[in-house]
């Protein structure tokens, strides 16, 4: 059966042009989508069925027996902690989050390893953005800052930037010009107008420089920042001023470095100062697939996009305290719920050995390198191929994922459920 | 079978001419019938106020921007929060609230039915989803046309009748209530950080002025025989002197509809200033009130500002952006291809400041100068003027000279020089505020017929129940009290259950979301049509296909089906 | 009145304790007092060795002394007007958050937030402060916007980030962004720091130590000589952050 | 000799992503790109093993040259082998320092080990399927 208009459940490019096909439950053939879309659908390494550990034996266990003990260790647990989200769709987040504020969990999302400090910069500044489309559509700078999208993002270049065609930018390729601000040269550097080499640690100073400049004031700029030249920086700057729609698209690299949300901080602010003179939008390169989506579903359910701590009963934020990386590091929790993501290959050895030391459990189709921190891991259906559901894109597109064939595995959402229902009976209504 | 009475009720039902009759009301089914079997379940409601569930035509309590509103402040969610309690989830937020938050305490106020008053189509899916998270009320959604590329061209070439047929794919799409158009042509300017100035400016690239898009779009509403009119704010919000704009396009509004206006003007308050600059700003309600009360073709919301902390938030994205420019806190913009912007930033509006002085006695005036209650409704475009946890404190002001005089006696001395507030005596009472946060509203937006905002048998039992004894209450000089009863209901009934009691939400409720489906004949399907699909696949980022709201995300949706006049 | 609370050993100490009713007005009313320990409401008594000498008729009165081990309390003191707290050994997140009055002496480390969003008061912690010392709420626009602060040993991250009014003075060495958005009131940091002050608006910032990493976006006005504390000192004077309004003083000692 | 650890993603990477107790991701991972002047001075060949240390603790990889580096930054794709030696200190912040770690590098005569072994240190189990 060939399929579409199929939407891939990889990155947060959401490209939503795949050509599918299936033949029976295995898909044969992916058109359109990247290697990373391609490896995605055609990936064959399921865990087959639930499976528990006693000290060092692994065995499989019912799919009720699972749920049945998931619910008691989170039942019993002081401090638990739910994480994960970016992997599954809106639907099973909801209940999630319904399921933390039932248990007075901490409820956290992949952002924590992410772009959660973009979203602390924008909770200071703001978010001056767009859809994707605008600037496919219009822009004529692109600035692409701590961001490798053709490793990260294969097809966010042809689809929405450097080499989309749009309504008032019919040749994109020659009417663009690329920004690229990197502390190493990349795939994506090597295909800028303009790169600014930055040193490792210096975008804050850099960016800063850039706001002075554009508020007139390059004359107090000390003719190297962070190993950028004066020169280049009242060059790029008079770029962007000139610019008649300019999109800045930023990565890890700004949020995972020194400074981190400030350096996000004083992009926003530097976009915000550049509308001044033109239009100018920033967006996070968002990287998980439906990371984003956990962010609005978290936000309408308790007011925070992530790292929401129940404990209280009421909703408490505060990155840096109520964040996973954290909570795991200092050693809080005392039973952790992993959903659709594996913190086990991105957090921290620290991290790693807590949650081996708790009750964790794993909800993910795959092996993956949590399952050897965990005590039982339950096997589900792929958001996107065997299961389908609501994913929000990097620009808050919200698209309808596809359910491809009926497999043998249950949702996610289903599984929550049935975990919730026993909480909930338990916790009263 | 589910059945209800209530007994002793007093009540207000303006759509049915009753006016402050003690009686009883029966319900079966969630629906209001003649009579009921003595097994019916008893509210007693002891000659308390009782007036059809609270109908907002205007609010932002679902959605893209109104998450982002949230998301974006972590300090208006320290206020507000509440625990868990029984079926009632956690909430969070003043300004922005989480959607249960919305949904409890529009509740507990007795508001039963929202319309949102902007939905981007395309990220349409979104407001659904929201509205299965605000289980208390009935939920529209304003669907955004302002930019609409395909509604432009259709405007350029004079065509009503392909305008009509974008507009009815559009609704289906989007699973959307009604037309809005925000600052139209002024979002899609605003793409390239521009805007426009007045109703007969160009917008860059598309050859239409905005006066032509509203004509137009006016024209395809009523081909397309929606049950609202075209739903407008107006250009240059929030400018010095714009009041002309306000008056050039009421001007242009024909009357082509029996059953209600033919154009809904929203928050005109923001749209009713004099002067040049803030420093000699002025009311121009008097001019506004006069044009209203000469075109019954027109009804307006008050968008009241109430002094303290809130978010604005609009489709307008370059308003909010000379907005901030005057705050400097935060800003958000977000742009939404082929279709719209919007913007959001955090506000606080002060009693020290004359310009919000101005404002503030503004949205009174509109509601007190406008002769015809039914013309003006009251709103504060939640959040934009203020929380609608404020609207109790509105009815007071409307209700009460002294009130007023309070207030006015505080304000910004220069203000009383501004505007016409403080020489104007009349009070409104119990029937004509029933008129104004319900009844009209439900005749404004065309949803009589499906049973709001009247109580006659066969309307939605959807109730209000508070606890204020009108013939007890003097409301020009017992305020407090008239602020405290309508700001907790005794009993707010949705659909025939009782959804929250004295302040406590006692269900999960269930809601419903109603849409509007035009019915065209298939040359007008633009589905089939060849350039309308070429557009749309080169240009939009998402495919055709992808694109329109699936039921899934209306578990309990209500269509209304119209016979389009093609 | 004296409150001596001692803590009691716990299954779970890696647990936080929520204990922001730990104020001294709270034990006018005796000591019936409940804390969070993770999702659980527990009584005082579950968790401390409570003992009270003495009477009190108002918040003033009340000295609550903490013992034990109290790394891990959270919000002891917040919203706290009058009165005074003595912790012993370390204390846990959020000390004296919006404190508007009175005294807390922290004499072991202070963790993260200390004085968060602090309106009047004094807080002293004789060993080191964690992150966001004397720092504002997330979204916030204004931190602390008066009292005093003084930590003897050092700070972390983001100290008295938000500053809008009021006191604080690190005697050894802040971490990386100190006084950052500084908008008013007076940052004095005895030791080093890095990258002080981005984005400030308003408001001066003192460094006695090393600046490692000046922000390209602050002009030096050249050196003067400055009144600090009754002492004369020679200060180099730098107007920023001109990325912003640049309407602010940072000072480096020469 | 110390660098800086920066770490990100790699397409390869990417695409292991749901087989990450392949050979192929261990790879992925596990490879350390330097500059090949940083390279020659530690006397390393393309390929061989190195042992790479922070105060988090160390951990086994293979050095590869990569011209685009500048001397003294090391880069890794993110994953379990980088995480070893990334310390949870978050700074307040929630996140902790995945672009800017310093590191002393080795060689070795160590061998890379498997992923599930890594986790095997921090107390977990190898699940073989």
């Amino acid at each position: 059966m060939r399929i579409e208009d199929v939407i891939c459940p990889f990155c947060g490019c959401l490209c939503d042009d795949l050509v599918v096909e299936v033949q029976g439950t295995t898909v044969v053939s992916v058109e359109n989508g990247c290697t990373l879309a391609h490896e995605k659908f055609t990936g064959d390494n399921r865990l087959q069925a639930p499976i528990k550990r006693d000290g060092r034996t692994w065995h499989p266990v019912s799919y009720d027996e699972a749920i049945e003990t998931t619910a008691q260790i989170l039942l019993e647990a002081d401090r638990p902690l739910l994480y994960g989200w970016s992997g599954t769709n809106g639907e099973a987040q909801s209940i999630g989050v319904h399921l933390a504020e039932l248990l007075g969990a901490v409820i956290d999302n992949t952002s924590t390893v992410c772009h959660g400090p973009s979203i602390m910069a924008i909770q200071e500044v703001g978010h001056p953005g767009c859809t994707l489309g605008q600037v496919k559509n219009r822009a004529d700078v692109i600035v692409y800052w701590g961001a490798n999208p053709i490793e990260a993002h294969p097809r966010h270049m042809s689809r929405y930037t450097t080499y989309a065609d749009g309504f008032f930018v019919k040749g994109a390729f020659l009417e663009r010009k690329v920004i690229v601000a990197d502390v190493r040269e990349t795939e994506t550097s090597n295909i800028a107008d303009e790169f600014m080499h930055i040193e490792p640690g210096g975008d804050y100073a850099v960016l800063s420089a850039l706001r002075a400049i554009v508020r007139g004031k390059a004359d107090i700029i000390p003719s190297y920042v962070s190993g950028v030249a004066r020169e280049q920086l009242v060059r790029v700057a008079e770029m962007c001023m000139n610019a008649k729609f300019g999109a800045i698209f930023f990565g890890l690299g700004l949020t995972m470095s020194r400074g981190k949300y400030k350096n996000i901080r004083n992009a926003v602010e530097l976009t915000e100062e550049l509308n001044r003179f033109t239009k100018f939008t920033i967006s996070p390169m968002r990287g998980h697939w439906n990371v984003y989506g956990s962010n609005e579903v978290f936000t309408w359910i308790s007011g925070y996009p992530f790292a929401v701590d129940f404990a209280r009963g009421i909703a408490f934020y505060n990155p840096g305290e109520t964040t996973s990386i954290d909570i795991l590091r200092r050693g809080e929790c005392d039973a952790c719920l992993v959903v659709a993501s594996d913190p086990g290959a991105h957090f921290p050895k620290q991290c790693c050995r807590h949650l081996a030391e708790i009750p964790t459990i794993l909800i993910d189709p795959h092996v993956n390198v949590t399952t050897h921190l965990s005590h039982l891991q339950i096997p589900v259906a792929v958001t996107g191929i065997d299961s389908e559901g609501t994913a929000y894109r990097m620009d808050g597109v919200p698209i309808r994922t596809r359910m491809l064939y009926k497999s043998r595995y249950p949702s996610d959402r289903e599984i929550l459920e049935k975990i919730y229902q026993i909480v909930l009976k338990e916790k009263g209504p | 079978m589910s059945e209800l009475l209530i007994r002793n009720a007093c009540v207000i039902d303006p759509l049915n001419g009753i006016n402050g009759e003690i009686m009883d009301i029966s319900i079966r089914d969630g629906r209001i019938v003649e009579e009921v079997s003595g097994n019916a379940q008893v509210i007693d409601a002891a000659g308390c106020l009782t007036l059809p569930g609270g109908v907002d035509s205007h609010t932002h309590v679902c959605g893209t921007k109104v998450n982002f509103g949230r998301y974006m402040s972590p300090e208006d969610m320290r206020a507000g929060r509440t625990a868990r309690n029984g079926c009632m989830h956690v909430t969070s937020g003043y300004s922005v609230p989480t959607t249960f938050g919305n949904s409890y305490r529009y509740s507990n106020m007795g508001y039963t039915t929202l319309l949102e008053g902007a939905m981007a189509p395309l990220e349409a899916r979104h407001t659904h989803e929201e509205f299965t998270a605000t289980p208390h009320q009935d939920m529209m959604a304003n669907t955004l046309f302002d930019g609409n590329w395909a509604i432009m061209e259709a405007v350029r070439d004079k065509d009503v009748r392909r305008t009509a047929a974008v507009v009815a794919w559009y609704l289906k799409a989007a699973r959307g209530f009604a037309i809005k158009l925000t600052n139209p042509g002024g979002t899609e300017a605003w793409g390239w950080g521009e805007d426009v100035s007045g109703i007969h400016d160009t917008v860059p690239n598309f050859e239409v002025t905005p006066a032509e898009i509203i004509g137009t779009m006016i024209r395809a509403n009523e081909v397309l025989r929606l049950p609202h009119s075209v739903h407008l704010h107006c250009n240059n919000l929030g400018v010095p002197g714009n009041y002309q704009t306000t008056l050039d396009t009421i001007g242009l509004v024909p009357d082509l509809n029996k059953t209600r206006q033919s154009l809904y003007l929203t928050h005109v308050q923001f749209h009713s200033y004099g002067g040049t600059t803030w420093r000699d700003i002025d009311s121009k309600s008097e001019e506004i009130c006069k044009a209203v009360n000469n075109t019954p073709q027109v009804t307006i919301d008050m968008g009241q500002i109430m002094f303290g902390r809130t978010t604005t938030m609009t489709a307008d994205g370059p308003m909010e952006f000379k907005l901030y420019m005057l705050h400097r806190n935060k800003w958000s913009n977000h742009d939404v291809e082929l279709e719209t912007g919007s913007g959001i930033i955090p506000v606080y509006y002060f009693r020290k400041s004359m310009v919000n002085c101005v404002m503030w006695a503004i949205g009174l005036e509109l509601a007190l100068l406008t002769k015809n209650p039914w013309q003006c409704l009251l709103s504060t475009d939640n959040p934009n003027g203020a929380p609608f946890v404020k609207y109790p404190e509105i009815i007071a002001l409307l209700m009460s000279k002294k009130l007023r005089d309070q207030e006015c006696a505080l304000l910004e001395p220069r203000t009383e020089h501004h505007v016409p507030l403080f020489a104007i005596d009349r009070e409104l009472d119990w029937n004509e505020i029933a008129i104004m946060t319900r009844s009209a509203q439900a005749k404004a937006l065309g949803i009589r017929d499906i049973g709001k905002g009247h109580l006659a048998p066969g309307a939605e039992a959807d109730v209000a129940i508070y606890p204020l004894k009108t013939s007890e209450i003097d409301p020009s000089t017992q305020y407090q009290q008239v602020i405290a009863g309508f700001s907790r209901t005794k009993f707010t009934i949705k659909r025939g259950r009782v959804v929250s009691r004295n302040g406590e939400v006692i269900v999960d409720g269930a809601n419903s979301t109603i849409w509007v489906k035009p019915k065209v004949p298939e040359e007008y399907n633009l589905s089939n049509d060849p350039d309308f699909v070429r557009k749309f696949q080169e240009y939009y980022t998402v495919r055709m296909s992808n694109y329109p709201v699936q039921d899934v995300y209306l578990p309990r949706g209500v269509c209304i089906e119209t016979e389009a006049d093609l | 009145m004296k409150v001596i609370l001692e803590t009691k050993p716990r299954k779970k100490p890696r647990i936080p304790i929520e204990a922001e009713t730990i104020i001294p007005q709270n034990f006018l009313r005796g000591t019936d007092i409940t804390v969070f320990e993770g999702n659980k409401e527990r009584v005082l008594d579950d968790l401390f060795y409570i003992s009270v000498e003495g009477p009190a008729v108002s918040p003033d009165q009340v000295e609550i002394i903490l013992r034990g081990d109290t790394g891990m309390i959270k919000r002891v003191g917040e919203y706290m007007n009058a009165g005074r707290i003595v912790v012993e050994g370390d204390i846990g997140m959020h000390c004296g958050n919006f404190m508007s009055a009175g005294e807390i002496v922290i004499q072991g480390n202070a963790d993260s937030w200390l004085g968060r969003e602090m309106r009047g008061g004094k807080i002293t912690c004789l060993g080191n402060a964690g992150h966001y010392c004397a720092a504002g709420y997330r979204g916030e626009k204004r931190g602390v916007r008066g009292g005093r602060i003084e930590v003897m040993g050092n700070a972390g991250d983001f100290t008295a980030e938000y500053l809008s009014g009021g006191e604080v003075r690190i005697h050894g060495n802040a971490g990386d962004l100190a006084g950052v958005e500084l908008r008013e009131g007076t940052l004095v940091i005895e030791g080093s720091c890095s990258r002080p002050c981005g984005n400030m608006t308003g408001g001066t910032c003192m460094v006695f130590g090393k600046i490692n990493d000046l922000l390209p976006t602050f002009k030096s006005l050249g050196i003067k000589e400055v009144d600090f504390e009754g002492k004369k000192v020679r200060m180099e004077i730098f107007r920023g952050d001109v990325a912003n309004r640049g309407k602010g003083t940072l000072m480096r000692a020469v | 000799m110390n660098f800086v650890l920066n770490t990100g993603r790699t397409i390869k990477q990417g695409s292991y992503v749901e087989r990450k107790n392949s050979d192929g991701y261990r790879d992925e991972a596990s490879a350390c790109r330097m500059n090949p002047v940083d390279m020659m001075e530690l006397d390393l060949e393309d390929g061989v093993n190195i042992k790479m240390s922070s105060p988090a603790g160390s951990v086994v990889m293979k050095a590869f040259s990569c011209q685009s580096l500048k001397r003294g930054e090391v880069f890794v794709s993110l994953g379990p082998y980088a995480n070893h030696i990334i310390d949870g200190e978050t700074h307040g912040t929630g996140m902790p320092d995945f672009k800017t770690t310093m590191v002393h590098i080795e060689s070795t005569d160590e061998d890379v080990v498997p992923v599930s072994r890594l986790m095997e240190e921090c107390g977990g189990w190898p699940y073989e399927d």
